[in-house]
């Protein structure tokens, strides 16, 4: 029997000794940059790496990422993040679009918080055409958007769970999430894909049978909410697996163009709500939680001190709601000016901006969507040298990352 | 069937036993968890969560295509992401199924007019059972799997009548 | 044969019958389409890269070893325990079994002080 | 909001950079500058007493003639916006600014791969979103899919 190590060396050539691989397995020729593979001429002891696929179709990669992770048993000396799996083309379409059917498209986009990218595209719109939406209208966009907002942190929580072993709190993530979809429901007439927010204004107005699905919510979501944060935060073990892995420090966050939660953990307090206040923000008194620490823990923290403040906004929004129209007079096909407009919206993901450039035709000439999930997603991927496997797994969950908006 | 070695392909004496292995295959339809884009959210989230429950069908989630029978495509096929389910559905053992689900994997859905969707995932896998939507309602996706229960019955018993009549 | 003699043949027979029987239904009854695309190795739908038989790290085989003998001590412990109150001098076998395990327990405090259990 | 534009030139020239600074009417203060002095400006920028340390953006624009690769900066400090716009010929190399910016790693790939550009000293200049043999779909003269050939797929 020949040495072992021997049989598994690439001769050159791609063929494998007989036998033992077929041929297609063996690497292909060009690495991708970052990946080295173990010095060749391995001493006794030394250990070679080995590259593994996260891949495409991987129970905690939230959605169609691949990951390449070179493994020196559980620890990863490096990590390349492959995306483009669900790269559908959202901006090259919607320079096909009329300007009232783009929002269509900004829902495919982050699929879990589509009320934000509505508004993102409304708001430059609105720039464009210099139309204010009137105050009903924007107090309707605050209230479907911060709804929005903790239906999508329950997303990222339930995951959160499953990525770090517990299984129970997706469950009770999906239970919660069930009312607020159907109060989404109940106003804007879908589940997830609701072309609710239009330039010039909103679809619908709140209708009764949603105000007091609203007020069932409000009462029973802050029990809900400290029980979710005694499961899973209280819980040692999920202390243990988040606490002071995944540290992001400031200079890293500003360089990587962080925004929203994670950088907000990071202990800077940019918030696009405060800083560049849209739709009824400036009316409502809310607070931004802030983290120090920057670990995996601290952007947990900070997401559910999100949720909370979250609901204390509803609660204003409903009980504040002014009299009016919720739609602006806008006409059926928009024909903006000529020009450049660029409207931030603070998604749940970080500040989600649309630049839109028009040349005067009933299409956008060219919008630019900014993914914050895809500046989260570098920064995990550099994270990664250095880190166990296990917690490579959760630096990308908690970073919370959607691949409908990494690859657009 | 390995069985089917000692007693001829076509042998009179399992023409019960297959119905009993559809049934037992039937009520237990395990798919592959392979969402691709939002009606993964609607369809494999909130259908399995507690309160669209899929379990109660016999229908619960794998993460490997080694212990999955179904195989839902929940989003927009790409060109890049072509090759991996083709590469998927080879490994899954037999007997396997495929649902297509949502307006993007049955034919491209509102991403269709881009050069880089491919036009439906029956491009790549042949397809039993499509689920309208964009994204198809919880309820819609478990009714599309009610109707696979259905197709398989119905393919049990068209592959009966072939034998009898052979015979 | 003594009474306790046929248990122990009889439960040794229906193990070996049970678990036979298991694997030859699921032999005998389970459609076999084996093609190439299909023995690849499944790693999340991709590509695998690289050769899987490389030099791996022995920390995982030192964990195995390590589990095996606690596992065979533990084997050691349930004849002890069960006979341990019938017996009439307790005492001497009591101290003897604690022997045996210090033993191990060295064993494991030497494996620890060595690193042996950490990660890195 | 907005940078004081004559502040915005003289840092421009203090770095040897003689470019087009004003200020368009909604979006803001947009500098123009050539591909090759993109990289100086910026880090001339990042550098500046007006600290634009973070980049919101980098993405492409067909103009029909050329590529305008548009660099959108924030100042955290003095919270103010300012757009920077390079333009590239069609087929052009994108030098990388990820020294000054590490964030412009991912957006720079898929720049260059949707609008047809070359890399230049990039950490990793591999295609992002699309498989090879892709051709630059961002660009104007690449058409979508018609009608007939969606209808007969």
């Amino acid at each position: 029997m020949s040495d072992p190590r021997e049989i598994g060396r690439p001769s050159g050539s791609l063929a494998a000794p007989d036998g033992i691989l077929p041929a297609g397995t063996y690497e292909p020729e060009v690495l991708p940059a970052g990946l080295t593979r173990a010095p060749v001429g391995v001493n006794a002891l030394a250990t070679e790496h080995l590259i593994v696929n996260m891949g495409p179709q991987h129970p905690s990669t939230h959605g169609v990422l691949r990951v390449l992770i070179e493994l020196d048993g559980e620890e990863v000396k490096a990590g390349e993040a492959s995306v483009g799996y669900l790269h559908r083309g959202i901006e090259k379409l919607a320079e096909s679009r009329r300007y009232s059917a783009v929002g269509t498209l900004m829902d495919r986009g982050d699929y879990i918080s589509g009320i934000h990218n509505e508004m993102a595209f409304a708001l430059a719109a609105e720039k464009l055409i210099d139309v204010e939406a009137p105050r009903r209208a924007n107090w309707l966009r605050s209230l479907m958007a911060e709804i929005n907002r903790i239906a999508s942190h329950l997303v990222w929580y339930g995951p959160m769970g499953l990525d770090t072993g517990a299984m129970g709190p997706f469950l009770y993530a999906m239970r919660d999430r069930e009312v607020l979809l159907d109060i989404l429901e109940d106003v804007t007439g879908q589940r997830m894909m609701f072309n609710y927010v239009r330039p010039g204004g909103v679809l619908a107005d709140i209708t009764p049978a949603a105000e007091k699905k609203i007020r069932v919510f409000l009462e029973t979501f802050d029990q809900y909410l400290d029980e979710h944060i005694e499961i899973l935060a209280g819980n040692e073990i999920f202390q243990a697996r988040m606490r002071g892995i995944g540290v992001i420090d400031r200079e890293r966050a500003v360089g990587f163009a962080l925004t929203g939660a994670n950088l907000r953990a990071s202990g800077l307090s940019f918030d696009v709500r405060k800083d560049r206040p849209y739709a009824a923000y400036s009316e409502l008194d809310f607070s931004i939680p802030v983290a120090q620490e920057g670990d995996c823990f601290a952007r947990f923290m900070v997401r559910m001190e999100e949720m909370r403040q979250s609901v204390r906004m509803i609660r204003q929004c409903i009980d504040g709601l002014p009299e009016g129209e919720f739609t602006a007079k806008v006409p059926k096909v928009l024909r903006p000016p000529a020009g450049e407009a660029y409207g931030a919206v603070e998604s749940p993901r970080g500040e989600l901006g649309v630049h839109l450039i028009s040349d005067g035709s009933d299409t956008p000439y060219r919008m630019r969507y900014r993914p914050p999930a895809l500046y989260a997603l570098q920064v995990g991927e550099s994270l990664l040298p250095g880190v166990l496997l296990a917690d490579a797994v959760v630096i990308l969950g908690s970073t919370d990352i959607v691949l409908g908006e990494i690859d657009r | 069937m390995a069985i089917d070695k000692l007693t001829g392909e076509h042998s009179l004496l399992f023409i019960r036993s297959e119905q009993l292995f559809d049934t037992a295959r039937r009520k237990s339809l395990w798919y592959m968890a392979f969402g691709i884009a939002c009606c993964a959210i609607e369809g494999l989230m909130s259908a399995s969560g507690p309160r669209f429950d899929f379990d109660r069908h016999g229908v619960f989630f794998r993460a490997s295509p080694r212990q999955a029978d179904v195989m839902i495509v929940a989003g927009t096929v790409n060109l890049k992401m072509a090759e991996t389910v083709k590469m998927l559905y080879d490994q899954m053992p037999e007997p396997k199924w495929v649902v297509s689900m949502g307006a993007c994997a049955n034919t491209g859905g509102p991403f269709r007019e881009y050069p880089n969707v491919v036009l439906g995932v029956d491009k790549i896998v042949p397809v039993d059972v499509y689920i309208p939507g964009c994204p198809p309602r919880p309820e819609a996706v478990q009714y599309g799997f009610l109707q696979l229960m259905e197709k398989i019955k119905a393919q049990t018993e068209v592959r009966l009548a072939a034998r009898r009549d052979s015979n | 044969m003594p009474y306790d003699r046929i248990v122990l043949t009889v439960l040794l027979v229906l193990g070996a019958v049970f678990v036979a029987a298991t694997l030859a239904t699921s032999w005998l009854l389970s459609p076999k389409k084996p093609s190439p695309e299909k023995a690849e190795t499944y790693e999340c739908g991709a590509e695998p890269i690289g050769p899987p038989w490389v030099q791996f790290k022995a920390g995982y085989y030192v964990y195995a070893l390590l589990y095996v003998i606690f596992d065979i001590e533990t084997v050691f412990l349930y004849p002890w325990a069960v006979t341990f109150s019938q017996r009439g001098v307790g005492w001497f076998i009591f101290v003897e079994m604690v022997i045996f395990v210090a033993i191990l327990l060295g064993g494991l405090v030497y494996a620890w002080k060595e690193g042996a259990l950490t990660w890195r | 909001m907005l940078p004081d534009v004559t502040v915005t030139r003289r840092i421009l020239d203090g770095v040897g950079i003689t470019a087009s600074v004003e200020e368009v009417a909604i979006l803001g203060v947009v500098c123009r500058v050539s591909a090759e002095q993109a990289r100086t400006a910026l880090r001339a920028f990042r550098d500046s007493d007006l600290a634009f340390t973070f980049m919101v953006d980098l993405f492409g624009v067909d103009t029909g003639e050329a590529i305008d690769v548009v660099y959108h900066l924030r100042s955290l400090a003095r919270d103010e916006e300012l757009f920077v716009k390079a333009e590239h010929a069609y087929d052009s190399a994108l030098t990388s600014v990820w020294k000054v910016f590490p964030a412009a790693h991912f957006p720079e790939r898929e720049c260059a791969e949707l609008f047809g550009l070359k890399l230049a000293d990039h950490p990793n200049p591999q295609r992002l979103l699309t498989t090879d043999g892709v051709p630059p779909l961002l660009r104007k003269s690449v058409r979508l899919r018609g009608p007939e050939e969606v209808r007969n797929r």
